[in-house]
């Protein structure tokens, strides 16, 4: 099991004003699963584009079961055998899940015309292969699949090429721990069926859980390698270049929890039923539950996006029920969400104007821009200058940055209203570990100077270590709550038990 | 946040030559080519002639490059124009004095229009290529309605004004046309509105990425309905300089959408949204304005000027592509 | 989950109203003839000749809104058609100049120069990744400045044997009808059976998904042009032997580029590609004919018949759009 | 087609001068020639529907010519119902609308002014299988109409500006010719006549320039060729943008020269005002009601000038201006309606 199947040496790859990569090298073997952490912006993603095809490497060379190759399409690499999942889905959302699965490459039959009954058989074969797989019909439009499934579309279309190297960047991002279990459980069959798998990831858990080996990238140098998994604190050491003790903030004192801000009662709608909450000034509530248990349709219920029917919302002792995010912001509630690209961000705009587009968004459309009732300009520099993002310019195009700095610059958005109420929906989402510390800390603070906030996370030792006090959700109500001290098992049982159990 | 402050803020970007707008070196070289042709261009007669000229496709360029830096089209403005010259004919009625209370209405009616494109848009949700190509239609249908098919009435000199007239005595350039100075007021005042205000930078956001500019809390509705309805004052303002021009007649305005988003292009403004500038898209009006000046000097005749000018939009922006690939930005 | 997610499209397989409401609109448009000939007592124009006369008034803008499905399922489009139109309406009259012999050849170059212009519009769209709006729109210009240049009148003649095309009948079924049908088969079962299908659906999906996927995006891009633009030469074709011969001004006095867009978007067709097909499309079309028909029968004001036009074109969108919960642009 | 056929252009030079048959005083029931068509045995009962199809009325002078045709329709007991359908300028629209009303079987007579001369011969000839067909304006490759209605035609037209501007100017000087657009054979030959006549009468034509019949864009024409020099007189095919075209001199700060218009109110008024050295051929719109008018003769089974009915076609000049100009008018107006003594007159014109 010692064979190569991927080398990279010496690879070096810069862009208009930062160097990437530089003089790396990395290598996979067969059957092993290698992770490859870093902070943000360390330029893991640019490595395994370079692997793909995607882009090319100004240095170096990458070698394929010992050839050098010259990728210039990643559908070349595809075909010689390597799959990568990306960040984001690169599926067809009107298409149906056979479709997807052999988008490209479609079996043919009489006169060269699609084969459609042996493409719907060929699906079946690829989806039995996974747990839930079974599950899926292979004519069902993707779009109506819930996104943990299509996760495993994403991952099917990469075993039905029959790759032999599998790259996955960041793919539990958008799943929660049952669905993350059965991910790992699939992460497992492929390697034991020989695949070479490159993992990429912000959570040391999936490392301990899952790593035979791991490169540490950090600033686009290679700063450690290790063989099996070694101790977390190794790992983050090596990525951050040094110790984070105080990863979780503190949790709040008695003292520093305050009266409550928001309450709501009775609260529904066509995904919610009987919402009775709380949400104290200085504390900071854990919303967990499983995929489609209502987390996010409560956010989006409190925000006015998708607004309760039924119930009421009361905030700082006036009552309400928000028609529009505009509303709900004008009250005093901020919300982070969970898809930075699609809806977090103005990617064209500069650094500094998605920080300003808020403020703005509530001053005079014919006032000045660079003054605003929230915030003016220096004062929005000063939050993105403590927020630590990287940037060459805050009037750099905000799409050149990582993710990581991206979400960064959402925060200080937000902070500049200086909101009574702020969700994060899955704030820590394809950050790095000292970012991640950074967030926390951040939510900490903002607890601290009065604020209530609720934190949506599918990342369970995060609600646990980040929430003084967490809701459990399931079917579209809240069905057990917690405190400080809570076990992952205790969370997980409430929110997979039998609804009268529960209730 | 953990750790202390960085020691040093992120600079301003600076202006390098790489970044200049190519719509105004283009500009440059038309006006010098010009100029080469026929020296008396380089006389006020000569450069007054060709801004007068220019003007309404500038100043609707203006305003259409609202509409399309929040990620939507407006081809209304053509046939907004026609509605405009033919209604004032109607209502001025021949009466010098009705030009008082005209210009407003007209104005309004810019306005009004430009708030129906957006309404159809945000509440119908229809997408602004068709929607505008309705109003498109139906405002051609309206202005034949309220004309009978032909204008019933003169306008008036009093209104004529603005399109016509030249302001004489002026030190420097000797004359100054009416519309130049409507030109730079108008042109003036939505850069302003673009580049130096609130409104401006939500246009941006809401044509760069809607979804995430609503969940910041932008008025998302309330701005795109804005930019349509500067779209709109600027035809209206376009219609009465060209009413002032030439007069009446029921298909003055015919094509010029067109024009005013070439015009928008030219000056860089991204199609479905997100940059634009106002400024360039003057630039952009006047180095088509130019085109077809110099085309004229040439004699060529018009079939080789449209070529001409279909060369020179799909040129003009493939080269912008290109820029844009190699600069990666 | 993401926000875009949650509040995306009904789930499930259930009735996907979309999908149906260009039939929906199909039938409120039959019933509104029905009841307009009933009410005005013309019930004479409810036979079967006036159900053909009506089918048979739209076959070149029919022929045409099947090749501007193809670029709009790519998430492309094509402005240049209505030229095109004209173009290869008047190539082919005068390869024929009256004589049946010629016939074929005639035909073959109006293909050809369809199928070359449709690759000049996809290489400018796919390599220079110029906007496609603008791309064809400077080539529309390109090719009737080209056109005017050598013919300013109706050139060549059609003889009668390729009349046929638009006069014969097969039984009292207008040939060109039938030849309208069997092109929409053709084009459905492509959209439906091929690779290429598919591949259309996918780029205009999710272009990075499709090039990510191995497939030839920018191929595919042109492929769907080559299909538009032959289309738009095949509609000229039909012109030419309509009218009997090639006049350089019917492509754009048909308005083929916006009303072909109208239609394909009428018909359920998405602007921004990847969702749609061909039965919308001639629903659309038969609308189209529908409303046009009305209009006659009930004696409607031509100006008033511009106006509801406009109108309607929106309100039929609006139909649809109205239930999405996207933000449109 | 020939729009420069030498044998038709001598045809109408004489019919300029012809003396016209008919009422004195009421041009549109006069005739040029003495052709004749009987209709006595079409046995159409009274009143009968008539069916107009129209090219459009997409411009001012179509605008008069419907007024025209509508209001006479009041002075025929003979015609009951009246259907008219649009084509809105387009060839294939028009053959669909010929269609829709044959498939509807209403029609018994049925006017046709085509939107071109050869796209819409098919059309009529089918028309005519099933019933009279009276065809007037532009004209179609066939004659199985009962009768095509026109004024001389686009030859007389330009002929009698290019022969005012030859007689006013010297040899070698400067003209304008300006023209709406391509490919309507009345315009084509107005053109083919005006420059033939220009070019004899050795005048140097500096240039002939396409306006599409938009005011802006004929004075930025003109305004450009007065940057380049000057210019003696100028020609118009169809005279929509004449005072645009005047304007384009007077802001530039030149003498207006001699120059060619049409009947439009709006002209006519200029030049009366400016003391102008001008003439307005005219097409005259009267045309229209001669239609309505063989219309009913043909279901009243008169006779009626046909194969062809040539009326005649004044200009306007010098000594007859004042009966035209008309301030009460709307600037579009066309003097020369024929309509002054309708009952309606002058409110369903838009004048008061
Ligand atoms: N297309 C690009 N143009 C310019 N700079 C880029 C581009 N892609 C990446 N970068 C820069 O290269 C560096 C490495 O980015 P990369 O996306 O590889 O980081 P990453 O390790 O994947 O980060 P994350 O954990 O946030 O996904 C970053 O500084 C980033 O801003
Ligand atoms: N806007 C909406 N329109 C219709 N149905 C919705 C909407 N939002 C949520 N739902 C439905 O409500 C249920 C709860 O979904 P929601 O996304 O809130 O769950 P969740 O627990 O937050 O999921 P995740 O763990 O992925 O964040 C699901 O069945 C979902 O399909
Ligand atoms: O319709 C034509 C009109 O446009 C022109 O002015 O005169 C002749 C007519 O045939
Ligand atoms: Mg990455
Ligand atoms: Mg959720």
């Amino acid at each position: 099991m010692t064979d190569r199947v991927i080398e990279m040496r010496g690879i070096t790859k810069t862009f208009p004003g930062v160097r990437a990569l530089s003089d790396v090298s990395f290598d996979v073997r067969a059957g092993e699963v290698q992770a490859l952490v870093g902070e943000n912006g360390a330029g893991k993603s640019t490595l395994i584009k370079i692997l793909s095809g995607v882009y090319r490497a100004d240095e170096g060379e990458v070698r394929l079961r010992g050839e050098t190759v010259h990728f210039s399409h990643p559908v070349e690499s595809l075909r010689a055998g390597i799959a990568v999942i990306y960040q984001e889905f690169s599926l067809l959302p009107e298409r149906s899940v056979a479709q997807n699965l052999f988008l490209g490459r479609e079996p043919r039959g009489r006169f060269g015309l699609i084969d459609t009954g042996r493409m719907r058989a060929e699906t079946r074969k690829v989806l039995d292969l996974f747990a839930i797989g079974g599950r899926i019909d292979p004519d069902r439009i993707v779009g109506t699949l819930d996104v943990a499934t299509q996760q495993m579309v994403e991952i099917a279309k990469a075993v039905s090429h029959e790759a032999r190297v599998i790259v996955m960047d960041e793919p539990t991002a958008a799943l929660n721990d049952a669905e993350c279990e059965e991910l790992f459980a699939t992460v497992d069959r492929l390697r034991e069926r020989g695949a070479a798998i490159i993992y990429i990831t912000h959570r040391m858990r999936e490392i301990t859980r899952l790593a035979d080996r791991v490169t540490v990238l950090k600033d686009g140098e290679v700063a450690a390698r290790f063989d099996g998994a070694p101790d977390p604190d190794a790992i983050v050491h090596a990525m951050v270049g040094r110790d984070i003790d105080d990863f979780y903030a503190p949790p709040a004192r008695a003292d520093e929890i305050g009266e409550p801000v928001l309450i709501v009662t009775g609260g529904g709608n066509a995904s919610l039923r009987d919402i009775d909450l709380t949400v104290r000034a200085g504390e900071i509530v854990g919303l967990s539950g499983i995929q489609g248990a209502g987390r996010v349709a409560l956010a989006m219920a409190l925000f006015g996006q998708e607004p309760f029917e039924r119930g009421e919302i009361t905030l700082n002792g006036a009552r309400s029920t928000f028609r529009s995010p505009r509303a709900a912001i004008a009250a005093g509630i901020g919300l982070l969400p969970g898809d930075r690209k699609s809806e977090g961000l103005v990617l064209m705009q500069s650094v500094r104007d998605n920080g300003m587009l808020t403020p703005r968004a509530f001053s005079s459309l014919w006032s000045s821009h660079r003054r605003t009732a929230a915030a003016d300009i220096g004062r929005i520099d000063d939050l993105l200058d403590r927020m630590e993002i990287r940037a060459a310019s805050y009037d750099q195009e905000i799409r050149a940055l990582s993710g990581g700095n991206q979400q960064k610059a959402i925060v200080a958005r937000w902070l500049s209203m200086r909101p009574k109420v702020l969700i994060f929906i899955e704030p820590t989402r394809g950050i790095d570990v000292n970012a991640k510390a950074g967030i926390y800390h951040l939510m900490r603070d903002l607890a601290r100077e009065g604020a209530g906030i609720v934190m949506i996370s599918s990342d369970l030792p995060e609600v646990i270590g980040a929430a003084d006090r967490i809701l459990v959700m399931q079917e579209g109500r809240i069905v057990a709550e917690f405190g400080r001290g809570a076990s992952e098992q205790d969370i997980m049982h409430a929110a997979t038990a039998d609804m009268e159990n529960a209730a | 946040m953990t750790g202390s402050p960085t020691a040093s803020r992120p600079g301003t970007g600076g202006w390098s030559l790489a970044g200049i707008n190519p719509v105004w070196p283009l500009l440059a070289a038309l006006v010098a080519a010009i100029v080469f042709m026929n020296p008396g261009f380089a006389e006020p007669t000569g450069y007054m002639n060709f801004l007068k000229r220019a003007a309404p496709l500038a100043i609707l360029a203006a305003g259409q490059v609202y509409v399309i830096t929040s990620g939507g089209f407006d081809l209304s403005q053509g046939s907004l124009i026609t509605l405009v010259v033919v209604g004032s004919s109607m209502l001025t009625d021949n009466d010098p004095a009705a030009t008082a209370w005209v210009i407003p209405v007209m104005l309004a009616i810019g306005l009004g229009v430009g708030a129906v494109n957006g309404a159809i848009v945000c509440f119908l949700r229809v997408p602004s290529l068709i929607a505008t190509l309705g109003t498109m239609i139906t405002l051609n249908g309206l202005a034949f309605l309220w004309s009978g098919g032909a204008p019933r009435g003169y306008l008036p000199d009093t209104f004529r004004f603005f399109g016509r007239e030249l302001i004489h005595d002026v030190p420097l350039v000797r004359f100054v046309p009416v519309s130049v100075i409507v030109l730079v007021v108008v042109v003036g005042a939505l850069a302003w509105a673009m580049h130096r205000t609130n409104l401006g930078r939500m246009v941006h956001a809401i044509g760069d990425n809607p979804v995430a500019a609503r969940l910041a809390g932008v008025p998302v509705n309330r701005v795109r309905v804005t930019a349509f309805m500067l779209s709109g004052l600027s035809a209206a303002i376009a219609g009465i300089l060209l009413g002032g021009f030439a007069g009446v007649s029921t298909d003055v305005g015919t094509g010029y959408e067109l024009e005013a988003i070439t015009a928008a292009v030219l000056g860089g403004a991204q199609l479905l949204g997100g940059r634009g500038s106002v400024p360039a898209a003057l630039g952009g009006a006047l180095a088509l304005t130019a085109i077809f000046t110099l085309l004229n000097f040439l004699g060529l005749p018009q079939p080789v000027r449209q070529v001409v000018q279909g060369l020179i939009l799909i040129a003009a922006v493939a080269l912008a592509m290109h820029r844009r690939k190699r600069t990666g930005t | 989950m993401s926000l875009a997610a949650a509040s995306r499209e009904p789930t499930g397989d259930g009735f996907r109203f979309d999908r149906w409401a260009p039939l929906i609109l199909l039938g409120g448009a039959a019933a509104i003839y029905v009841a307009v000939a009933v009410a005005t007592g013309q019930t004479q124009y409810l036979t079967l000749d006036n159900l053909i006369a009506i089918l048979g008034r739209s076959i070149a803008l029919g022929i045409t809104a099947i090749g501007q499905t193809f670029v709009i399922l790519a998430a492309s489009i094509d402005l240049s058609v209505a030229s095109l139109i004209s173009a290869t309406a008047v190539l082919a009259s005068v390869v024929m100049d009256g004589s049946a012999a010629m016939i074929v050849p005639a035909i073959a170059a109006a293909i050809a120069l369809g199928a070359l212009v449709g690759l000049a519009n996809g290489m400018i769209v796919s390599v220079l990744k110029v906007n496609p709006l603008i791309a064809t729109l400077g080539m529309s210009l390109v090719i009737q400045g080209c056109l005017s240049a050598f013919v300013s009148n109706f050139a060549g003649s059609v003889p009668p044997a390729f009349q046929v095309f638009a006069y014969g009948q097969i039984g009292a079924v207008p040939l060109a009808l039938v030849f309208l049908l069997s092109l929409a088969i053709l084009a459905w079962a492509v959209l439906r059976f091929t690779k290429f299908g598919s591949d259309l659906y996918a780029v205009g999906g999710n272009e990075e998904a499709a090039r990510f996927a191995g497939i030839k995006t920018g191929r595919v891009v042109l492929t769907a042009h080559v299909i538009c633009s032959v289309c738009a030469a095949i509609a000229g074709l039909y012109l030419a032997s309509r009218l009997r011969s090639g006049a350089p001004w019917i492509g754009a006095d048909g308005v083929y580029d916006l009303e072909s867009i109208a239609v394909v978007v009428i018909g359920g067709t998405v602007l921004a590609g990847g969702r749609g097909g061909i039965w919308g499309t001639m629903a659309g079309m038969l609308i189209f004919s529908l409303i046009d028909s009305v209009f006659n029968i009930a004696g409607v004001d031509t100006f008033a018949k511009q106006v509801l036009r406009g109108i309607i074109i929106v309100a039929a969108v609006a139909f649809y759009a109205i239930r999405s919960k996207r933000i449109v642009a | 087609q020939n729009f420069n056929d030498p044998e038709e252009f001598a045809k109408q030079q004489e019919q300029l001068q012809a003396q016209p048959n008919g009422p004195e005083g009421e041009p549109w029931l006069q005739y040029i020639g003495d052709g004749m068509v009987e209709t006595g045995d079409l046995g159409i009962e009274a009143p009968a529907t008539v069916c107009f199809s129209n090219a459009g009325v997409n411009n001012p002078w179509r605008v008069v010519g419907f007024t025209n045709m509508t209001e006479e329709l009041a002075n025929h007991q003979s015609i009951g119902e009246f259907i008219h359908v649009d084509a809105e300028g387009s060839d294939d629209k028009q053959i669909a609308d010929i269609d829709d009303l044959l498939a509807g079987g209403n029609c018994d007579v049925m006017i046709v002014s085509p939107n071109t001369t050869a796209a819409l011969t098919p059309a009529v000839e089918q028309a005519c299988e099933s019933m009279p067909v009276i065809v007037f304006d532009r004209g179609v490759n066939t004659d199985c109409p009962v009768t095509y209605v026109h004024p001389v035609g686009g030859y007389g037209f330009g002929i009698e500006g290019a022969e005012f501007i030859a007689g006013e100017l010297d040899e070698g000087d400067n003209v304008l010719m300006l023209r709406i657009l391509p490919g309507v054979d009345v315009l084509e030959t107005r053109y083919s006549a005006g420059r033939r006549i220009l070019d004899e009468a050795g005048l140097n034509v500096v240039g002939a320039e396409f306006t599409d019949g938009d005011n802006a864009r004929t004075k930025s024409i003109v305004e450009d060729y007065l940057m380049r020099g000057d210019i003696d007189a100028v020609w118009m095919d169809a005279g929509a943008t004449a005072v645009a075209a005047i304007e384009a001199f007077e802001d530039s700060g030149y003498e207006i020269p001699v120059f060619v218009g049409e009947d439009q109110q709006d002209f006519l008024r200029k030049w009366e005002e400016e003391g102008m050295t001008a003439i307005a051929p005219t097409y005259p719109t009267y045309q229209w009601r001669t239609a309505v008018i063989a219309a009913a003769r043909v279901i009243e089974g008169e006779a009626l000038p046909g194969p062809e009915w040539v009326l005649p076609q004044p200009a306007i000049t010098e000594e007859t201006l004042a009966e035209y100009v008309n301030p009460a008018m709307p600037p579009l107006h066309y003097a020369m309606c024929g309509c002054e003594t309708m009952e309606t007159y002058p409110e369903a014109w838009g004048g008061n």
